[in-house]
């Protein structure tokens, strides 16, 4: 392993930025679309976590694998969710999420 | 142990792993063959029914013989435990399953072109359910998460036609998506810091960490840490201020699926949560001999704060439902309130913790729990078969029409207050049992308040169905055999635990299961 | 009989089983109902007559003064045994026989009550006046009742303006078993042995009177009466309940004889003592119709006269007189003051209201009270014997006035005096027992109540010549003595305008006279008995002093109070009495009898005084105002409190809040409203609000979701830190 | 017949029927009616067998009873078929108990409930809707009721204590007075009387509850582990050692029990849900909840409340003893103002409630403890007397009610001529409610009030002015109803007759007056009827009571 230009925390740095991005992003699009992607830009965000324990502590291989299964199982999920918002669209001819605001009492 | 090891243990150890793993690779072929089903037979409820009974059916006989057998260890190197926990929970849960598809037979559920499709999210919900009961890895632990949060998010939805089930799955699925990201954030802190995902040495660590030299050192990234997973946990469980998901797509699900939910959804959220937070805990108190420290007292109180918000916001919120599934949704959330309660006096208490005496009443709780809501929500589904509607408003009268419907509502309903003789009481009074012991009187007050609370909602639902006068042209409902098994099974239930033997038997395998919970 | 007390004792049973019998026959029996009381009560009669013959031979009754206990005679007393079975026996206290006989009733750890009958030569007279008058009176009713078994009945006086006339079915049986309860109870009651079962048919007594007070209950009068009555005397037994617990609880017994050994012992002295006597005496004052309490009695003759006649003259409200007779020893010389206070302001305001009352029941109520009055007041002085000799007297000649006066009403039909008048030729024999009873109540020499009323007022100017002439006895002794006397002239005054009135004179009614009539022999046989009762029944035929003041003697009271007061205190006091019978007399001559004077010119002149007569010192307007619209008022007060603050919170905080921004000054009852209720309308309001909060909105849950995990986080930090420190 | 069959059979028989009802066609109305009726009377019939065989527990030579204490003692080790104590284990994770016992204290209560509930079901007979439903409801309140005064273990009284609350609910929800809305616009009816009810109840259960488990943890011995004991005579004797219960605890304890019984007896101001759930209960209900549900209260106090908290019990005497005082003339002032014949008399239940309270309230050490007996005794007779007078006046409002439809009092009048026999009946009833000697009120009235003294004079006066006011609105009561003449607004809306023409009693409604008549009549001439076994026990409960507290000192 090579010396490492860039510390630790400057990564986790990062990684909390993209954490908040994401839940900024989450709270605030009207697109369930847009909601999605803030959910990867947060998934993203552990990710790099990840990879940069395994890069910079014992963590090691583990992180890496961690990533790995980061980027699968969010994938699956999207698939699900953008099958549900395509269920959305065809009952209500929109993805804006404010739209749906059928149920409440 | 990192993964490399771990490979080299799960290829010396395959064989015994998966015989442990039988259960969930009975539900693994069902799926399969479910699917494989769908391929050839485009329509036909009967026969993806028949199998995913058979299936949950073998499932569970499996399941049960590997109770009988009294297996403990870790398997798949690490990333699973095997203990009487996991026993208790897949019995539970399998247990659950079967009831389920019994209760589609009732409803007609499915339709016939997508049998095979629902009774496929149905069993897989229950096999990442049961993951989640038994997972050990934080990795596994989010897998199990999604295993079980993606079928149901289908499960939601699955009145395709209706805008209620589109909106109800859209909210699920968007709610699901950003807590789990945030577990997973919490997950990536938790394991990178502590250098390992594995639960008890993650756990050991996290002692080693907090007891130093110079006196309790909690490091911040450890709080945000165990937070944050335990948001994505309160998410599954429906704790306030992380339910709001609940009442939306309990109303937009069909009535079925809503029960699904609340009782195995929940029940393996709890199973976890329970899991993670005593794993957790143990070693922490163990470094300092079981004298609370800051770390298990901040945990503890949150857990506390975290119950008695959720338990007195689900019963004041119920008040003014309407809709029954709504009113249920709360129901379900203030349950979990109550569940919640022993497993922050676990915690909490001072002197070394007698999980086995105070956990296990979560554990108990279930059970009864199972039997009380999962009638409620039958209930509801036939009476939407009966007349139509899930509205409060057009239950008037129900007794003379539905009279077994309604007095078996009236069980369950009164169970769920908490009114003896029914098992509901029973497991109330345990839960303020342990509050009781362990000192936790600003919580027993808050669920002694509690149970009257909700007294109103649930009393309101029964005034209107028995006392109220009726509502016109209500259609009568038709009752089968089956039907009657069913609720008469369920009612029974309710009134067994007051049965020489039952309450003790019960209590004695929810203790087993949490004694033999393997901690570090 | 091995016990003669138990030939009391079925005495007392034999209208109970009238009761009973009459109860359970109803209306079928018809006029035999009245045969069967009738039967029940004489044989009562019978058996008192024999137990008196016999209680006479065996306890020397009719023998002067023999102080000296009869040795050998002394086995039962005391003897309180455990056993439960009734145990019976003879006994003698200071030399006086006692027949008796007890049963364990309840008992509470060491504490036993037991209850029992004791026969002294008190109860033997007493025993003797209730059922010999009683059953006159059942004759009489016989005769006096007879409309009631015509069917149906015509009301007039119960019919209200406006309203159509009434006719009901008659109530013959009924009167009977109404009165065969009371004498059950009164005979029960002069038998007792002891304060408890006393009280129990004191009870019973005065519901007795409530029923037959109200027996006309279709008049709005008769029901109020009824009503009044027994609220009025339920007044006097609150005092008589703490008497009775003062009297259980320092001693631990009822009973007469071991509350006089207890005393004796000194057990229970002081204020508490007096209190005790005042508590009981409270009763009395309840039941004899005394000041301030007395003013139930002239509306109860809205009842049937001859429940008038038995309950309301002769027995019932003697027995208050009775009581205080059988208790004496209980009342400390303080209480005794109080009770001739109370008798001398009985007598002499009863007197004054009677002297302007028209209707002829009332005046006689008015001068029943007013004789009651004087009983007390000669118990108060220490007259015991002259206080029980009046009781006796009284009961015969005021009987006799009230059957003589029904025997009036029944031939004039009204009540109301101004409209009679020279009936004298119409119904001698009414006229002439009616004299006769008049001139005993007025104290005219030779009759009965001369010699009663005498030796009362011997014993008041006896109290006043011993007691200190000076400070607050100074004052209040001679005060008793001379209202007594002036009640003495008041009396005879407004009984001879009552006879005038009625019987001579000029007929004013010409339609009331035309109607009269002499009524049947059933009524006027037991009138006649009675007037030679009252005319003799002061004699002492030859045995030296009158014969009920010697069978008394030597009564439970003790020797103490026996004593005589001298004979020149008598002659005095005689003197004084005589002098004001005569002045009312004569006074009585001059406006009724022959006219010199217009009573209504005499009104005319003192017209605040007449009005104040008239409505009777304002006692009625003053217990309404005072007490009884304030309580009524209050209990509106509370229904509305109940109804408003404790329950009202249920139903509207908001309501609430508004009544408390207009400063009702009502805010404090907030204290007390219903938590329940408040908790009902603290959920339903949460829940509404709560509502808000699921506005279902993804976005906003999502923010929700953010700051929920900040939120915690927050919590979870800040915790720690807490913890940490 | 052992004792094990007899008391269970006491209990679950009515259960049992119950069940058999919901085999029973809902058309057979007559045949559920007389298949309910049958159980009450063979349930009566076998408290009655009960009564005997406790009878037969005396010993002859002494004439005194074995405690309870000791045959549950005794039953510990070795189950005695005719102790009259049943004990088996049942739940032992929590050393639940089935246990059952009797002594004078409960058995007079287990009598009246079969008693009144075999009257209320004779009473049930007008009943015409959902009769199944009703029967199955009422014979399950039998068996909460009954459980409640023979359970010998905390948990177990809990339980039946509890299950009386449901068929409760709905008894008075579903057969009670419809929902309307009063004059000042709230909304009553039975729906309303009935949630309040339950609310109350559940509240005041779930302090007890609370007791329940602080009494399960507490140490038996200072420095002991916990006691781990739901056995009431356990309790009671780990309360008579000194110092095992420190004050503080047995306050709490206390305070907890007492709002739990409070508000069933019911005591100021936890009373109102009582008016209203009477005023809106059909006419058996009403016989029940006056007759028995207030007794429970009662009954809680005196076989748990005192000798789990003596100390405290002491500690508060002033309290109990003056709330006792409050109620009784709180309750008569608004008895006296109502307007409604069944409020009336619900408010009369209040006030005739409060001489329990002031008969258990009245310890004092200074003075002699028999006469603390004697109010104690005094107020459990009133319990007594009360459930024949309260239910007896309840169903004299039934009768009227049955026949002009409405209840209010300045409607009625002149029923005395129209109706003599009924007349008659209801004079008799409300003189014993009014504590006329000779009938069964006045008994517990005069002996709290006497045994009161002691304890406090100014309490005793204001008591005993409670006669006054008593007699006031009752004697009111009765003559707006029977005297005078007829009103003429003397149907209810909607209903039309000539009031002369009221049949009077019918035979049936002669066999439910006359038992209770009779009974008002014999306790009150012989109350020993009932003292002579209830007397012992309550004695030896002051004698226990007193002497732990002088240990204490």
């Amino acid at each position: 392993m090579s010396e490492a230009a860039i510390p630790l925390e400057g990564v986790l740095l990062v990684s909390a930025a993209m954490f908040v991005c994401g839940t900024l992003c989450m709270a605030t699009k009207r697109n369930a679309v847009g909601i999605l992607m803030g959910v990867e830009l947060v998934l993203n965000a552990s990710n790099l976590n990840f990879v940069a324990f395994a890069r910079y502590t014992p963590f090691g291989l583990d992180g890496q694998m961690f990533a790995l299964f980061g980027i699968v199982m969010p994938a699956a999920e999207a698939a699900i969710a953008l099958a549900i918002i395509l269920a959305f669209y065809n009952t209500h001819l929109t993805v804006d999420v404010d739209r749906a605001s059928e149920l409440k009492l | 142990m990192n993964l490399t090891e771990v490979f080299e243990v799960v290829r010396s150890d395959i064989g015994s792993s998966l015989r442990a793993f039988l259960p969930e690779l009975a539900l693994v072929a069902t799926i399969l063959v479910l699917l494989l089903v769908r391929l050839f037979q485009r329509q036909g409820t009967y026969v993806s029914r028949a199998l995913a009974l058979i299936g949950s059916i073998v499932a569970l006989l499996l399941a049960l013989e590997q109770y009988g057998a009294g297996l403990h260890r870790e398997i798949f190197g690490g990333m699973l435990a095997v203990d009487g926990y996991t026993h208790f929970f897949r019995l539970f849960l399998l247990a659950f399953a079967v009831l389920m598809v019994w209760l589609t037979m009732l409803t007609n559920m499915p339709e016939p072109e997508d049998a095979a499709d629902f009774f496929v999210l149905l069993l897989g919900a229950t096999l990442g359910m049961i993951l989640m009961s038994s997972s050990i890895h934080l990795l596994m632990l989010f897998m199990a998460v999604e295993m079980a949060s993606l079928p149901s998010y289908g499960l939601a939805g699955f009145l395709k036609e209706s805008r209620r089930a589109g909106e109800a799955s859209l909210k699920y699925v968007v709610f699901g998506a950003g807590a789990s990201g945030i577990m997973l954030y919490g997950m990536s802190l938790l394991a990178g810091r502590f250098g390992t995902a594995h639960l008890p040495t993650l756990a050991e660590r996290i002692a080693q960490s907090v007891a130093t030299e110079h006196g309790v050192v909690i490091e911040p990234i450890l709080v945000a840490g165990v937070l944050l997973v335990l948001v994505g946990i309160a998410f599954k469980v429906s704790a306030v201020p992380f339910h709001f998901w609940c009442p939306d797509v309990f109303h937009g699900a069909a009535a079925e699926v809503a029960g699904f939910l609340s009782v195995a959804s929940k029940g393996a959220a709890l199973a976890l949560l329970s899991r993670f937070v005593l794993t957790l805990a143990y070693p922490v108190l163990q470094a300092f001999g079981f004298a609370q420290v800051s770390l298990t007292q901040a945990l503890a109180l949150t857990l506390a704060v975290l119950a008695a918000v959720t338990a007195t916001y689900g019963n004041l919120a119920a008040y003014a439902q309407t809709n029954l599934k709504r009113l249920l949704a709360y129901s379900t959330i203030a349950h979990a309130g109550y569940m919640l309660m022993p497993i922050a006096a676990a915690i909490g208490s001072s002197g070394r913790p007698n999980f086995a005496t105070a956990v296990d009443v979560v554990l108990f709780y279930l059970v009864v729990y199972l039997f009380m809501n999962l009638g409620a929500f039958a209930v509801v589904a036939l009476i939407r078969n009966a007349i139509g509607s899930e509205d409060l408003s057009h239950y008037g009268g129900l007794i003379h029409r539905n009279p077994l419907l309604t007095v078996a509502m009236a069980v369950f309903l009164l169970s769920l207050t908490g009114i003896p003789p029914l098992a509901g009481f029973v497991a109330k009074f345990r839960i303020f049992v342990v509050l009781y012991q362990t000192g936790f009187y600003w919580l027993l007050a808050v669920g002694l308040a509690n149970t009257v609370f909700s007294l109103f909602y649930y009393v309101k639902v029964l005034r209107v169905m028995i006392i109220d006068e009726p509502v016109p042209e209500t259609p009568a409902w038709q009752s089968n055999a089956l039907a009657v098994a069913f609720h008469v099974l369920l009612i029974v239930a309710n009134f067994a635990l007051l049965i020489p033997g039952v309450w003790n038997g019960l209590q004695d395998i929810t203790t087993g299961a949490v004694a033999t919970l393997l901690l570090p | 009989m091995q016990d003669p007390g138990l030939l009391y004792v079925i005495a007392v049973l034999l209208p109970l089983a009238s009761f009973l019998i009459l109860l359970l026959g109803g209306k079928r029996l018809g006029i035999v109902a009245a045969y069967i009381a009738t039967a029940a009560i004489g044989g009562a009669f019978v058996l008192s007559a024999i137990g008196l013959v016999r209680y006479a031979r065996e306890g020397d009754l009719f023998t002067a003064s023999h102080h000296e206990p009869a040795a050998g005679q002394d086995h039962g007393h005391g003897a309180a045994a455990p056993a439960e079975e009734p145990s019976g026996g003879h006994g003698t206290k200071d030399g006086t026989l006692v027949w008796k006989g007890q049963i364990r009733w309840a008992a509470f750890g060491h504490d036993v009550i037991r209850l029992g009958y004791a026969v002294d030569n008190l109860t033997v007279v007493m025993f003797a006046m209730v059922t010999l008058v009683a059953t006159l009176i059942h004759i009489y009713s016989i005769g006096y009742m007879h409309e009631e078994l015509h069917e149906p009945v015509h009301d007039p006086l119960a019919v209200e303006p406006g309203e159509p006339p009434l006719e009901r079915p008659g109530r013959f049986p009924r009167f009977f078993t109404y009165l065969s309860l009371f004498c059950f109870s009164m005979l029960g009651l002069v038998l007792s042995d002891n304060i408890f079962l006393v009280f129990v048919f004191w009870e019973l007594v005065g519901v007795c009177s409530y029923l037959l007070i109200g027996f006309y209950y279709e008049r709005r009068s008769a029901y109020r009466a009824a009503i009044k009555a027994f609220v009025t005397n339920r007044v006097g037994d609150f005092g008589f309940l703490i008497g009775l617990a003062i009297i259980w609880t320092t001693l631990g017994t009822f009973n007469f004889e071991e509350i006089r050994a207890a005393l004796a012992d000194g057990k229970l002295t002081g204020a508490l003592l007096t209190v005790a006597g005042l508590g009981i005496f409270c009763g009395c004052v309840g039941k004899s119709a005394q000041f301030p309490l007395h003013v139930w009695l002239p509306d109860a003759m809205e009842g049937p006269t001859p429940v008038s006649a038995l309950i309301h003259a002769a027995t019932m409200v003697a027995a208050g007189v009775y009581l205080v007779g059988r208790f004496f020893f209980l009342f400390s010389p303080t209480a005794l003051l109080i009770i001739a206070m109370v008798g001398a302001i009985t007598l002499f305001m009863a007197g004054t209201i009677a002297i302007v009352q028209t209707d002829i029941k009332r005046v006689l109520a008015y001068s029943t009270i007013s004789q009651l009055g004087y009983m007390m007041l000669g118990l108060g002085v220490g007259g015991w014997l002259a206080g029980l000799f009046h009781l006796i007297t009284h009961a015969f000649f005021k009987a006799l006035l009230f059957m003589c006066s029904g025997s009036v009403i029944h031939a004039a039909g009204t009540q109301e005096m101004p409209q009679m008048g020279g009936l004298l030729k119409k119904m001698p024999i009414t006229a002439i027992t009616m004299l006769v009873g008049t001139l005993a109540i007025a104290g005219i020499p030779f009759f009965s109540g001369y010699y009663s009323k005498d030796a009362i007022l011997a014993y008041a100017l006896h109290f006043w010549q011993q007691a200190p002439q000076t400070g607050l006895y100074g004052v209040i002794a001679p005060t008793l003595f001379v209202l007594a006397v002036g009640g003495a002239a008041i009396t005879a005054f407004y009984m001879f305008r009552l006879w005038f009135m009625t019987f001579v004179g000029k007929p004013r009614d010409h339609h009331v006279y035309e109607h009269a009539h002499e009524s049947p022999p059933t009524m006027t046989v037991p009138l006649i008995v009675l007037a030679v009762l009252s005319w003799c029944a002061g004699y002492s035929f030859g045995l030296g002093q009158p014969v009920i003041e010697l069978a008394l003697q030597n009564g439970p009271a003790g020797q103490g109070f026996t004593a005589h007061p001298p004979h020149a205190t008598h002659e005095l006091a005689g003197t004084f009495a005589l002098g004001a019978v005569i002045v009312g007399v004569v006074l009585a001559v001059i406006f009724y009898g022959v006219r010199l004077l217009s009573p209504d010119e005499v009104a005319a002149q003192f017209p605040r005084l007449y009005r104040f007569l008239w409505h009777k010192w304002y006692f009625d307007e003053l217990y309404a105002a005072a007490l009884v619209r304030p309580v009524l008022a209050f209990s509106r007060k509370v229904r509305a409190f109940d109804w408003n603050i404790i329950d009202g919170i249920v139903d509207g905080v908001a309501y609430w809040t508004a009544r408390l921004a207009s400063a009702d000054g009502r805010f404090d009852f907030w204290i007390i409203d219903g938590i329940v209720n408040l908790v009902g309308e603290v959920t339903y309001w949460c829940g509404e609000r709560l509502r808000w909060l699921q506005t279902g909105r993804i976005r906003q849950y999502i923010v929700f979701l953010v700051v929920g995990t900040v939120a915690v986080l927050a919590l979870l930090f800040y915790v720690t830190t807490l913890f940490a420190r | 017949m052992s004792d094990t069959i007899l008391l269970s059979a006491i209990v679950f028989l009515p259960a049992v029927a119950a069940l058999i009802l919901v085999a029973v066609p809902g058309r057979q109305k007559e045949l559920i009616k007389q298949i309910s009726f049958a159980t009450t009377v063979l349930v009566f019939l076998l408290t009655l067998v009960l009564l005997a065989q406790y009878f037969e527990l005396r010993d002859p030579a002494t004439g005194s009873w074995p405690t309870l204490a000791e045959r549950a003692a005794a039953a510990r080790e070795q189950d005695l078929p005719n102790d009259l104590v049943v004990r088996y284990p049942w739940i032992s994770a929590f050393g639940v108990e089935y246990y059952l016992g009797v002594d004078g204290i409960s058995l007079p209560l287990v009598v009246l409930t079969g008693f009144i509930s075999m009257l209320a079901m004779l009473a049930s007979w007008g009943i015409d809707k959902y009769v199944r439903g009703y029967c199955i409801l009422f014979l399950l309140l039998v068996t909460g009721m009954m459980g409640t005064f023979v359970a010998l273990d905390f948990f177990l009284f809990y339980v039946f204590w509890e299950l009386m609350l449901l068929p409760m609910y709905f008894l008075i929800g579903i057969w009670g007075a419809p929902s309307r809305v009063e004059a000042d616009g709230r909304v009553r009816g039975g729906p309303y009387a009935a949630i309040k009810f339950f609310i109350y109840t559940l509240v005041g259960s779930v302090l007890i509850l609370v007791a329940i488990l602080a009494l399960y943890f507490h140490p038996a011995e200072p420095g002991a582990g916990p006691a781990y004991t739901f056995d009431i005579m356990r309790l009671h004797s780990i309360a008579q050692q000194a110092g095992v219960y420190s004050l503080g605890f047995q306050l709490l304890i206390f305070v907890l029990l007492y709002i739990g019984f409070a508000i069933k007896v019911p005591v100021f101001p936890f009373h109102t849900w009582l008016p209203d759930a009477h005023v809106e209960a059909p006419t058996p209900i009403s016989m029940i909840l006056a007759g028995i549900l207030l007794k429970m209260g009662g009954y809680g106090f005196i076989r748990l409340a005192y000798p789990i908290a003596p100390e405290a019990a002491h500690y508060l005497a002033w309290f109990i003893a003056g709330i006792g005082v409050w109620n009784i003339l709180y309750g008569a002032l608004a008895a006296m103002a109502q307007t409604d014949f069944k409020k009336l008399v619900a408010y009369s239940s209040i006030s005739h409630m409060g001489y329990v309270m002031l008969g258990f309230g009245v310890w004092t050490l200074m003075g002699d403890p028999d006469k603390w007996s004697m109010a104690m005794n005094g107020a459990m007779f009133q319990m007594i007397a009360h459930g024949i007078s309260s239910p007896a006046m309840f169903f004299a409002v039934g009768v009227i009610y049955d026949r002009i439809h409405h209840r209010d009092l300045n409607r009625m009048g002149g029923l005395a001529n129209i109706m003599p026999y009924y007349a008659g009946i209801s004079a008799i009833i409300f003189f014993a409610g009014m504590g006329l000697p000779g009938l069964c009120g006045f008994i517990g009235e005069v002996f709290t009030v006497l045994g009161s003294w002691q304890f406090s004079r100014l309490l005793a006066v204001l008591a005993a002015s409670g006669v006054i006011l008593t007699a006031g609105y009752i004697l009111w009561t009765l003559q707006r109803v029977f005297l005078g003449r007829p009103s003429p607004e003397m149907f209810g809306e909607g209903h039309h007759g000539d009031p002369n023409a009221l049949p009077d009693l019918s035979v049936r409604e002669w066999v439910i007056a006359v038992p209770m008549v009779i009974m008002a009549v014999v306790l009150g001439v012989y109350p020993d009827l009932v003292f002579r076994f209830m007397e012992p026990s309550v004695t030896q409960l002051i004698q226990d009571l007193t002497q732990t507290l002088a240990q204490a000192r």
